[in-house]
Formats: structure tokens, C-alpha cells, sequence
């Protein structure tokens, strides 16, 4: 059969590699996949133009109540823990930053490196597009829902800060934790890494579920997709797409 | 035998049919594009949308401000009108006015092929070299910026106006070339003062259908201005003008959702821009269209 | 005296020269980049295999693939309607208000951004007329934008027909439909293959107006039926340029994909110029 | 003595959008004869005789006043059939315009287009008619070779075999030898003379001796306003007009 | 009597590409004369009185053998300015082409590329010029109205004004008339009469009468070869050749 997959950018490394493996042992199922936003990926379930909505953060209320008009009841699954991690270029002396400073820098209340103890230089704001489920995250938890000042640069992508702030000098942004590599530095909030295990244990301050949607409960290959993710397999390819599996 | 010319009556209606389909698209546009990006107009009014100063669409309450993003459509515009308007018309002059025609015969094809440049290319240019390029010739913060996009998207107006300025020049007629050369102006005199001002409503017409071309441009400006809503201070500046918003947030605006009809209506705008943009051009191509020979 | 006109010619025209050249620069150096940095990606298997491991290795063949129908649907919908278009406009229509107002109608479509392409596309094919994100939505979208390319190459190449051919034609009583079709075509069609061939290369490198009418970020295997959604490969260079997952250790990917697709347009063009030339020449005879 | 009558026109004025080209010109063409049209340049010899098949058509913002008669039918009659009536009135250019095709499909695509389908038929009629246009012998070898690649008399008699082919009534040539050489303009001259026996013939031509040569009847247009018609060799050795005069010992242009 | 030859070509050939549209022609232009060439259409002359400002030098792939003096010089001469040669050896064409600009601006074009800047100077040459074309009377209260609101013969005599303004020495003219109607035909060819006693004329026309009333010597061309020329009388009474009375006669076209 046929499979479609539309959302989140976070989810996608996840989705993709279990795509890949699951095609490979289902050679029938053919599955398509795209990217876009966790947005996106639920008004695919609620519209029934994807079998799977993939979101970073979970449906809102007003997504909801939009499903219900229309008589879908989407059913979430969690498929793997993130965290938001901070980055920031490679060059950059700074490695830790407290919620409050991340808060004022997204504010725009500090623009200077040597504001926070870096070697002085202005700072580069890099943000998610506004819609994207990672933003939303972290504008309820770094934000406190105040608005990320308007001279931020946007990238349409996780992928597209690493590559952002991997070129620019002064840059800071965010990334789930798959994102990171070696092309940029991370940096620690109030103290705590960004890693697997502060996230599993809750000292890491900025972390979050991926989850898939169906409309209504899923059947078919869809359902088969579902499990496998969510066996000892697919949570396997979770970790090697550089998120935290839920077991 | 009078069947033929049934036949011949019934072809051409068929043929008017048909011919009305780009009108038919056109209008349909219209009509999705009002059907979709009307309904903003619940939340928010004409004034405070295209005035308003704040674009964050997905906060709750939301702001739909587009200045911004008009002044950075409008911006990266005029500064790659800057850049592309006297290179496209001075190259269309040489062409053909001054190339010999194997030369002109070699750098046409090449302006078709500028033409032809998938813009998706060309913004992943500027992403990838010209952004870390200026950025350290500059010795600025980002290249991502304004600068970047209008040098890209001057690329991309350049054989617009170039191809129309040089069909303009070109059919500037021989006799008042000849008179002009005649009377012993030099070929850089006949052009100044006789092949150009001939040759200006079409030039104008080049120039607008260049910037039209320009400020509707989605790729380049998704890929190399930067993405910041703001109004840009410096030509350094980040922007997000209007088609990189739709094309970035449309994927991820909820299907009907404030947001989705916010991007419809910004498409309203940008169509709105490039219809003006038309219209004139339709205007004075229309207008002063060449006559016979010896009109304007 | 002449000598400083003359001076002031002589300098003119090195800056006319200079702004021509460094056009031609310009493409040089983009394509200079793309062959310099994609080259090395590019093999057989980058052409015959689908991408594997999260598009970070494997090949391209779902986007070319998918770049190619949707040409085809491209053409399937702009030709027909194009070239009668043109006929119309050029063969039967007075002067007047109607063709006045189709002509404004042409100009303002070949007005009309991209984007908005895309948005219309979204709106009307993939939602009111259900066909979702698919070959056929994002083909009818590109078609509608490739309209007024091939209605003005079409309209064109009528023009050149000389006008005695038809007055022939009709002196002999033949009507005005059998004039066009044994004489004014194909004397045009050379003219009028040139030009969809351009407009079509045009459509082959839009990436806005497919984006959410007819690509997808990942769909392996190969398209079945024109309600599919495909991988295409402009499409294919802003997602791996943007949104892949390891952008960075992709870049010889993108290089690589960003040169097919140049090969791709650039090649028809090419094929267009040719065409074209050996046209002109053969009529001359 | 009564001649027959093949066309003419009465009171005919012509109008491009709000430009009157021609006055109320009234001729008779008489059957089997030659009729030159003469005048200086602009002076509406071309649109009058695309006003005898109605050519002017074609051109946008037209509009015709007055009566063109063939035989008893006027050809304006709104229930005219247009493409019959230019079957009938056939028409040869100033500029020799074969299509680019063979030389045989130059003549056989009159036949088809008005359905002749009969493969012998047609072969037999594209011999005849380029035999009647004194040409079968230079080109009866080549007929399938294009026809472009003829000189330009050659092309001209072959426009002229293309016309005959679907068996016209009246023949009208607008300037057919401006274009050629003195050889290939005598040949066409001789041509005129002998189809004359067989048609009616209107001839437009910028060269009095060619009309002194070729016609039985001239008639001098100035200004879109017929000035003279009579017998040639009385119209060009005892005009009846100043005007006539001043034209023909070429005061003009 | 011996005369002064104001220009003079030699063995002159000229090539389009690889086509030669002229075969070594020698024809001495004589000073202050009026200097008319006939011959078919096709036949060279517009391309030899073109060679004779350097105006063909604008065609691509062009190539000239021979000698074409100007008094003593070689216009083909490398050293040659051809912008001053341009400036000496004025034109006039076929069809009028005033400049879409005013009528004043129209003659004053040539002074100040030419580089005069004095005002009073520029209005003086411009009412002067256009009185020696004889259409003073006719503009002087119009010179800042558009010179394409002129009518047909008006603007043309307005192109003989504007070449007039520069001071050529010779002025090239090329079928000037043939679009005119015959009064403005008239007072072009009186003009060319009056002017010749200050300028030598080189007129190139279709209309043998034409060249018979206005030229001391005429030339006549045939296919890229210049079959004779002499004095017009002579020519026209007793041509030495036979194709040129071929062509008089009118057995051409
Ligand atoms: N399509 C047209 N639209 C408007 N005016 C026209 C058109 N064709 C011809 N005329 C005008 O009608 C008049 C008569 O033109 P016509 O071509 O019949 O002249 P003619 O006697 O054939 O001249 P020539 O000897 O140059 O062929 C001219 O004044 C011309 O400018
Ligand atoms: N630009 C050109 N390129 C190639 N051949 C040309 C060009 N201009 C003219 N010719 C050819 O040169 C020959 C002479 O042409 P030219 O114009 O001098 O003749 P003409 O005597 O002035 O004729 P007309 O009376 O028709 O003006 C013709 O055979 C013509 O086809
Ligand atoms: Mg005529
Ligand atoms: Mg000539
Ligand atoms: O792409 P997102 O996971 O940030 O929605």
C-alpha cells in the first residue's frame, strides 16, 4: 500500500530511517515523505492529504477543535524524547548560558557577546520558522511566551540553523539534539549539557516528546509503520537518527 | 461542398474557446486567491495588516503586520533594479547595436541561458558562496541579507531586460539610424540621442517587467535574504519580503487557519504588485507602440 | 574635436562591453561552481539509484524521474492549449476589445509570481478539485504557468510565416482552417517546438510553484500514476540545502543534484538554439 | 458590338477604418480580354483588385460600398460563399510565393483543398495546368524537388500554373512581373497573351509599355479615383484626360 | 572643356558576404552637376550610392574593392574619418525619415553633433536650410511642432533641409520622390534643379522621365554592372547599347 507522511523537520531523521528500513522489509508499501513543520503534519491528518502527521510538540487546542469540526479525532503517539539544545559557532568562547540569558539575547535585550562573558561581537540571532513545532517549544520555555524580536534571521529548518550558525561568527540558535554535530558547539543551559541522559532525567531544561498523529486509530500499513517504530528495532533507528528513544 | 466552410466557422469558435483559458486562469487565480485571503479581514483590517509593524503569525494573539515584509519585498527590489537595469540595458545596446553578429550571435543564447537558470539554483548560489563570500568582504555579521538577495535576483532580472530592451532597440528603424549617421554623428551620438529616446517605451517596459519579475521571485529571496521580519536599516539587513514568507509558512500554517488566509492575502498583495506592475508595462508598450516608421 | 567624439564612442562602447561581459561572467562563474563542486557526485549509481541512508548517500533517480513527468503533464496541458491560443490570436482574431483584453489577460499570467502559481495550485487543484499533492496538480499548475511562454513562442513563429503564403492559400479557395493546417502550421511548427522547449525548460527548474502541488521531500520508488506525489529535483536542492538532516555532509549531493538539473535545462535550451538555427537555415534555402 | 461582360463593378468605394482608398470606381471586364490597371504608386490599384476575390477581407476595419458583379452575382452578397468566389477569381502575386513544399504539391494543394481526392486526376491536372504556364518543360523533371529552389521567373509561372490548376474564371495579377528580368518579364507577357483566349484577365502593372503590350483595355487610377478607362491604344495615344496624359509621359513619382 | 570632378570611383566592386552586388564601376561625378543612375530594381544603385558615403560600412560582412575619391582623397583610405566624410557627403532617402522630434530640432540635429553650440548661429543655418529647401514658408510657424505631423512630400523636403544644415559638398539622393505625389514630386525635382548650382548631385531613380528632366549625366545599371553612362540628352536619344534602350523603352519589369 501507500503511506504518506507530511510534518515536523525534527521527526523527519526518525521517520526517514524507519521509512527506509520498513520499506526494505515491505517492498509492497510504498512511502512518501515530507517535510514542512509539525503544523503541517496535523492539518495533513485533519485534511487526510498524509496517513501520518508528525509534530515536535503536541496538538493544540485549537487544532483540536478544528479536527472535531470536521469529525477526525486524531490519535498521538509518542515515538521519541528531545531536547532543545542551544548552539552556537564553533569559534564562539561562551558554553553556558542561563534560561534567562537566552531569553533577553531571543528578546533582543542583548545584542553583544561580551554581555554574556564571550569576546565581544555582535550577536546573531538565528530562529525556526514561527510555525514550526521546535519554535513553539521553545518560545513556552525559553520565551515564556513573549515574541522572539522581529531581526532574527529564520531558517525553515533544524538542519538549517546547524548550517546557519555553522557559517556565521556571532550566531546562536537551537536544534533538537540530533541535529548537533560537530560542525557547531553546544551549550549548556543554567549549567546542564544537552544530552540524552539530563533529558531523561528532567535536569535538562528544555526537552519535549516527537510524536506521530493518525486520523482516528490507525489501521493497515499505517499501523504496521507505528509499531514499528515503536519496537526494540525502530527505537534502535531512533537513536541512530540522534534523538532519545523512549526505551 | 459548403461543409468546409461550416467546419471553418465551428475551428474558430473552438479556437476563441481556447483562447480564453488564460483568462480563465487568471480570473480562477483572482478568485482563489480572494476566496483564501479574504476571510483575514475577520481579525484584522486592510489598514492594519499592510501597515501593521509586527509579523507573528502563530502567537496567540496573533499579529499579522506585513510592513515588513513589503518593505522587504520592495527593498531587495529596488536594489536589484539598481544593479540589473543598467547592466541589462547596456548589455541589450551592445547587442544590438555594437556586437558584430557572431559575437551577438554567441552572448544571446547566453542571456537565454541566464534566463533559464532554475532560480532554486541561484538562490543555493547565494546561500552557499556569495553568502560566506560578503560576509567576509564585508566584514559583516551575516550574508544572508538584503545585499545578497538583490545580487541574486539582479541575475535573475537582467535578461528580462535585457531581451526586451534589445527587441526594443533593435527595432528602432534603420532610416533613422541612417539619417542620423548621415548628418555624421558618430554611432555613439546616434545612439544617445536618436536610438534610445526611439527606443524608450520599450526600454521602460523592459525595466518593469524586470522588477515585476524581481519582486515575485520566491527562491532566491527563501534561500539568501535572511528571513528576518524586519525593516531593514542597511542594505546588510536581513529581510523576509513577501513570496519567502508564503513559501517558508505556508507548509506549516493550519489548512484555514488565520495564518493560512494571512498568506493568501499576502499573495493577494504580491499579485496585486505585479499586476500594477503589468498593467503599466501593458500601458506603455500599448500606448507608444511603434507606428509605421516614423513615429514613436 | 572628432577625436574627442570619437574618444568618448571608444569609451562607451568598452563600458557597453564591459556590462556585457560581465553577464557572461556571472552565469560562468555559477555554472563554474556547480561543475566544479558536483561533478565528483555524480555516477551512474547517483543516476539510476534512489537516495538511502536519510538522502545522505544514493542517488537522485526518483527526482529525475519526477522532474520529467512533470514536464510531461507540463507540456500535455500548455502545448494544446498554447499553440491555439496563439492561432487564434493570430490567425482569427480582429483587433478589438476581446483580444485586448485576452492579450492583458496573457501579459498579467506571465505577470504572476511563482508563489502565486503555487498557492493557486494548492487552493484549486490539490483541494477543490481533490487531487492532492500529485504529477497532475503540480503539472497543471506548472502548465498554467508555462501558458503565456508558449503562446507568445507560438504566436511568433505565425507571425513569420509570410503572409503571402496564406494570401496564396486563400486565392485558391481554400477555406481559413485548411490554410492554417497545410500551410501556416507547418511552416510555424519549428518555431513553435522551439519555443514550448524553452518555456518548458523554464517549468523544469520552478521549484515554488511545485512545492506544495506536486513534490515531496522523500518518496523513493518511482511514480505509478498521475495522482502520485514525486520527488523533484529543484525541489530536491532546497530540501537537501535546507532542511536535510545533515546539510553540511550533503553538499556534494546538492552540488551534484543542482548540475543535473543545469544539465537538464541547459540542454534543452541547447536543443531549442539548434533546432532553431538549423530551422532558419533550412528555410532559407 | 455587344461584349459579354465577365465582372465589374459599379460605384464600388472602398474604406481602410476611416481612409477612403477608393472612389466609386465603376469597370466593366469583358470576357477573354485583358484589362490593365495603371496609376502611380498609392493610387489604389492593388485594393481594387483585391476587392474583385474579396481578398481584402482579410485586412481588419475594412468596409466596401457600392456593387462588384460576377456575371449576375454580386460578389458582396452576404450569401456569398467566399471561398467559392476566390476559387473562381484566382490570383497571382508581385512576388512569386510558392509554398515551401514540392513543386507538384504547389499545384495539387488547390485540388485538394477543394476536394479532389482522385490521385490520377490530379496528376494529370498539375501536367496540364503547368503546360498551360509554359513551364512543364523546365521543371517536368523535379517535381517532387521544392519548388524554392526555382529561379524567380520560373517561380512566378509556376504561382501562375498553381492558379490555373483549380480552373479560375477571371485572373487577376498584381504587378506579376515587377519582380523578374527582362527574359522571365517577356515570358510572362507571352503567357498573358495566350491564356487570354481561355480567361479573363486583370492585370495590375507600374509599366506603360507592359500595359501598352499586353492589354486590350487600361484603365488609370489616381488618387483612389478611377480617371480613364478605354481601349489601350486609345488611352495611350489620344487620352481623353490632362491628367491621363501627364501620367503616361511621366510627370510623376 | 575640361571638367572638375568632384567625385569619382574606380574599378569599384562590392560585396554582400559572398554575393558581389557590384562589378568594377568607374563613373566621374562632375562638380555642381546633377548626376542621375537608373536601371531595374536589383540592379546596384542604391548599393553603389551608398558605397559612396560609406553608408554600407554599417552592413556586417561587407567588402569593397577599388577606389572611391572625394576630390583628391580615397574615402576607403584606413586614415579616413568616415564620420567627417559622412558630414561632406550628405544623403537623402527614399522614403522620408525626419527624426520623431520637432522640426527645428530635426535640422539643428546635425549642427550640434557637429559640435556648434552657438545658439543664434544654429537658428540662423536652420531657417537658411530650410529655405534652400524651399519649405520655409511652409514651417516657419510650426518649428517646434513634431516633424512627423508634416505631410509626406514636406517631410521630405525637411530631410533635404536637414542635410543641407551640415554644409555637405555632395549630396546623395536615392528614388527621393518615389513616394510623392506629383506636385511634391514637382517642387523636390525644382529644387534638385536649384541646388545643383551649388552642389553636385548624385540621384538615384526609377522614373526615367524623372531622370531625363533633372540630371546633366546619367548612368545606367544593369545587374551590378554599369552598362553606360553619358550625358542625359545622349543617352536618352541615342543610347550606345542596346540593353540600355531595351530598358528605356520599357521592355523591363
Ligand atoms: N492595409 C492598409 N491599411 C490602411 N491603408 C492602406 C492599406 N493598404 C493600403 N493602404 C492605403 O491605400 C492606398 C492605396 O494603396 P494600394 O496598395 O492599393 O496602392 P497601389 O496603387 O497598389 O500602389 P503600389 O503601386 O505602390 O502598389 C494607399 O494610400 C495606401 O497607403
Ligand atoms: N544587405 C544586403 N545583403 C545582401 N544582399 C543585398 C543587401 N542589400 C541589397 N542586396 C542585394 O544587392 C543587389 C543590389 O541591391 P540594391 O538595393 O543596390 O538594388 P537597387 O538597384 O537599389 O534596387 P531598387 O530599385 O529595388 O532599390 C540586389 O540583388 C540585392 O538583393
Ligand atoms: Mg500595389
Ligand atoms: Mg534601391
Ligand atoms: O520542524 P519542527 O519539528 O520544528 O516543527
Amino acid at each position: 500500500g501507500e503511506l504518506v507522511i507530511k510534518g515536523s523537520t525534527t521527526v523527519l531523521p526518525i521517520a526517514q530511517k524507519a521509512a527506509e528500513a520498513y520499506m526494505a522489509e515491505h517492498p509492497d508499501v510504498k512511502i512518501s515523505l515530507s517535510g514542512g513543520g509539525s503544523g503541517n503534519g496535523i492539518k495533513a491528518i485533519i485534511d487526510g492529504t498524509a496517513d501520518i502527521g508528525n509534530a515536535s510538540r503536541f496538538i493544540k487546542q485549537k487544532e483540536v477543535d478544528l479536527a472535531h469540526d470536521k469529525s477526525v479525532y486524531p490519535v498521538p503517539f509518542r515515538v521519541a524524547l528531545d531536547a532543545i539544545v542551544p548552539v552556537v559557532n564553533y569559534k564562539n568562547t561562551v558554553d553556558d548560558l542561563s534560561l534567562e540569558q537566552l531569553k533577553d539575547i531571543y528578546l533582543g535585550k542583548i545584542t553583544n557577546w561580551s554581555e554574556v562573558g564571550g569576546t565581544p561581537g555582535k550577536i546573531v540571532v538565528i530562529s525556526r520558522d514561527s510555525s514550526s513545532g521546535t519554535f513553539g517549544v521553545w518560545k513556552d520555555l525559553v520565551m515564556k511566551k513573549e515574541r522572539v524580536i522581529p531581526g532574527a534571521l529564520t531558517v525553515p529548518s533544524n538542519g538549517g540553523i546547524v548550517q546557519a550558525v555553522a557559517n556565521t561568527p556571532g550566531a546562536i540558535g537551537y536544534v533538537g539534539l540530533g541535529y548537533l554535530n560537530g560542525d557547531i558547539k553546544s551549550v549548556k543551559v543554567n549549567g546542564t549539557p544537552g544530552t540524552e541522559e539530563n533529558t531523561l532525567n528532567g535536569s535538562f531544561p528544555i526537552a519535549r516528546g516527537l510524536f506521530m498523529f493518525t486520523k482516528g486509530w490507525p489501521t493497515g500499513d499505517t499501523m504496521g509503520f507505528l509499531s514499528f517504530i515503536l519496537s526494540q528495532k525502530g527505537q534502535e533507528l531512533v537513536k541512530q537518527a540522534g534523538s532519545i528513544p523512549l526505551f | 461542398m459548403l461543409k468546409r466552410q461550416h467546419i471553418d466557422k465551428t475551428v474558430q469558435s473552438g479556437f476563441l474557446l481556447i483562447a480564453l483559458f488564460s483568462i480563465t486562469a487568471l480570473f480562477l487565480i483572482m478568485v482563489f486567491l480572494f476566496i483564501e485571503g479574504i476571510p483575514i479581514l475577520e481579525h484584522i483590517s486592510i489598514k492594519e495588516f499592510v501597515f501593521g509593524k509586527f509579523w507573528y503569525p502563530t502567537d496567540d494573539p496573533a499579529d499579522f503586520g506585513i510592513l515588513s515584509l513589503i518593505l522587504g519585498s520592495v527593498c531587495v527590489t529596488l536594489l536589484s533594479g539598481l544593479m540589473a537595469v543598467p547592466l541589462g540595458i547596456m548589455t541589450a545596446v551592445y547587442l544590438a547595436e555594437i556586437a558584430s553578429p557572431r559575437v551577438a550571435e554567441i552572448v544571446k543564447p547566453i542571456v537565454e541561458l541566464m534566463a533559464s537558470m532554475p532560480s532554486v539554483v541561484i538562490g543555493f548560489f547565494g546561500m552557499v558562496v556569495v553568502a560566506p563570500f560578503i560576509q567576509k568582504l564585508f566584514n559583516i555579521p551575516v550574508g544572508l541579507n538584503m545585499f545578497n538577495a538583490s545580487l541574486m535576483l539582479a541575475f535573475m532580472a537582467i535578461p528580462t531586460i535585457c531581451s526586451i530592451s534589445e527587441d526594443a532597440v533593435f527595432s528602432v528603424p534603420t532610416a533613422l539610424k541612417e539619417a542620423s549617421f548621415a548628418l555624421g554623428a558618430t554611432h555613439f551620438e546616434t545612439i544617445a540621442k536618436v536610438i534610445i529616446p526611439a527606443s524608450l517605451s520599450g526600454i521602460c517596459t523592459a525595466v518593469i517587467l524586470g522588477l515585476s519579475r524581481a519582486i515575485g521571485e520566491t527562491m532566491v529571496v527563501l534561500m539568501a535574504a535572511g528571513g528576518a521580519a524586519m525593516i531593514p536599516s542597511s542594505i546588510f539587513d536581513p529581510v523576509r519580503p513577501l513570496p519567502a514568507s508564503i513559501a517558508a509558512e505556508m507548509a506549516e500554517a493550519p489548512f484555514r487557519s488565520e495564518h493560512y488566509h494571512a498568506l493568501f492575502a499576502i499573495g493577494i498583495v504580491l499579485f496585486a504588485f505585479t499586476f500594477v506592475f503589468n498593467l503599466i508595462a501593458d500601458y506603455i508598450s500599448y500606448k507608444f507602440r511603434q507606428v509605421g516608421e516614423a513615429s514613436l | 574635436m572628432i577625436k574627442q567624439r570619437l574618444l568618448a564612442q571608444k569609451i562607451f562602447f568598452l563600458l557597453l562591453k564591459a556590462a556585457a561581459l560581465l553577464n557572461g561572467a556571472a552565469l560562468l562563474v555559477i555554472v563554474y561552481f556547480m561543475v566544479s563542486r558536483g561533478w565528483r557526485a555524480i555516477s551512474w549509481e547517483f543516476l539510476t539509484q534512489p537516495p538511502k541512508d536519510s538522502m545522505t548517500a544514493g542517488g537522485i533517480l526518483p527526482c529525475i524521474v519526477g522532474t520529467l513527468s512533470l514536464c510531461l503533464m507540463t507540456i500535455m496541458v500548455a502545448l494544446p492549449i498554447g499553440v491555439s491560443s496563439a492561432i487564434y490570436l493570430n490567425e482569427y482574431a480582429r483587433q478589438g476589445k476581446l483580444v485586448r483584453i485576452i492579450r492583458l489577460g496573457i501579459n498579467n499570467l506571465a505577470g504572476v509570481p511563482s508563489i502565486v502559481f503555487g498557492l493557486f495550485g494548492l487552493a484549486f487543484f490539490c483541494i477543490v478539485l481533490k487531487m492532492g499533492v500529485s504529477i497532475a496538480a503540480g503539472g497543471l499548475t506548472l502548465g498554467i504557468m508555462t501558458l503565456p511562454v508558449i503562446i507568445g513562442a507560438s504566436e511568433e513563429a505565425l507571425k513569420a510565416v509570410p503572409n503571402t503564403y496564406r494570401e496564396a492559400s486563400l486565392a485558391m479557395g481554400a477555406t481559413k482552417w485548411q490554410t492554417i493546417r497545410k500551410v501556416v502550421l507547418p511552416s510555424a511548427f519549428p518555431g513553435i517546438i522551439t519555443g514550448s522547449i524553452l518555456g518548458l525548460s523554464r517549468a523544469a527548474g520552478e521549484t515554488a510553484p511545485i512545492m506544495y502541488t506536486g513534490a515531496v521531500f522523500f518518496t523513493p520508488d518511482l511514480p505509478g500514476s498521475l495522482l502520485d506525489e514525486v520527488m523533484a529535483l529543484p525541489y530536491h536542492i532546497y530540501v537537501l540545502a535546507t532542511a536535510g538532516t545533515n546539510i553540511e555532509a550533503t553538499r556534494h549531493l546538492q552540488y551534484g543534484t543542482a548540475l543535473v538539473l543545469i544539465v537538464l535545462v541547459f540542454g534543452m535550451n541547447l536543443a531549442a538554439i539548434i533546432l532553431r538555427s538549423k530551422m532558419r537555415k533550412k528555410l532559407r534555402i | 458590338m455587344k461584349h459579354n461582360f465577365k465582372m465589374h463593378t459599379q460605384d464600388l468605394s472602398f474604406f481602410y477604418g476611416n481612409f477612403q482608398a477608393l472612389h466609386t470606381i465603376s469597370i466593366e471586364f469583358i470576357e477573354n480580354q485583358v484589362t490593365a490597371l495603371i496609376g502611380p504608386s498609392g493610387c489604389g490599384k492593388s485594393t481594387y483588385l483585391r476587392c474583385l476575390n474579396r481578398m481584402n477581407d482579410l485586412i481588419p476595419g475594412i468596409r466596401v460600398k457600392g456593387r462588384a458583379m460576377l456575371d449576375a452575382n454580386d460578389i458582396y452578397d452576404p450569401l456569398v460563399d467566399v471561398v467559392s468566389l476566390r476559387r473562381r477569381v484566382g490570383m497571382v502575386f508581385q512576388k512569386p510565393n510558392p509554398f515551401p513544399k514540392s513543386i507538384f504539391e504547389n499545384i495539387a494543394y488547390g485540388l485538394k483543398v477543394n476536394g479532389v481526392k482522385d490521385r490520377a486526376k490530379i496528376t494529370q491536372i498539375v501536367e496540364k495546368s503547368l503546360k498551360q504556364a509554359a513551364i512543364w518543360d523546365e521543371v517536368k523533371d523535379r517535381l517532387n524537388e521544392s519548388a524554392l529552389g526555382l529561379s524567380g521567373g520560373q517561380q512566378q509561372r509556376l504561382c501562375i500554373a498553381r492558379a490555373l490548376a483549380v480552373g479560375p474564371d477571371v485572373l487577376l495579377m498584381d504587378e506579376p512581373a515587377s519582380a523578374l528580368d527582362p527574359i522571365a518579364t517577356q515570358k510572362i507577357e507571352e503567357l498573358i497573351t495566350t491564356l487570354s483566349s481561355k480567361l479573363t484577365i486583370i492585370i495590375v502593372t507600374h509599366n506603360m509599355q507592359q500595359a501598352a503590350r499586353v492589354s486590350d483595355r487600361t484603365a488609370f487610377f489616381y488618387m483612389g479615383k478611377l480617371i480613364e478607362v478605354n481601349d489601350t491604344d486609345t488611352l495611350f495615344t489620344k487620352p481623353a484626360l490632362k491628367q491621363t496624359e501627364d501620367y503616361i509621359t511621366g510627370r510623376f513619382g
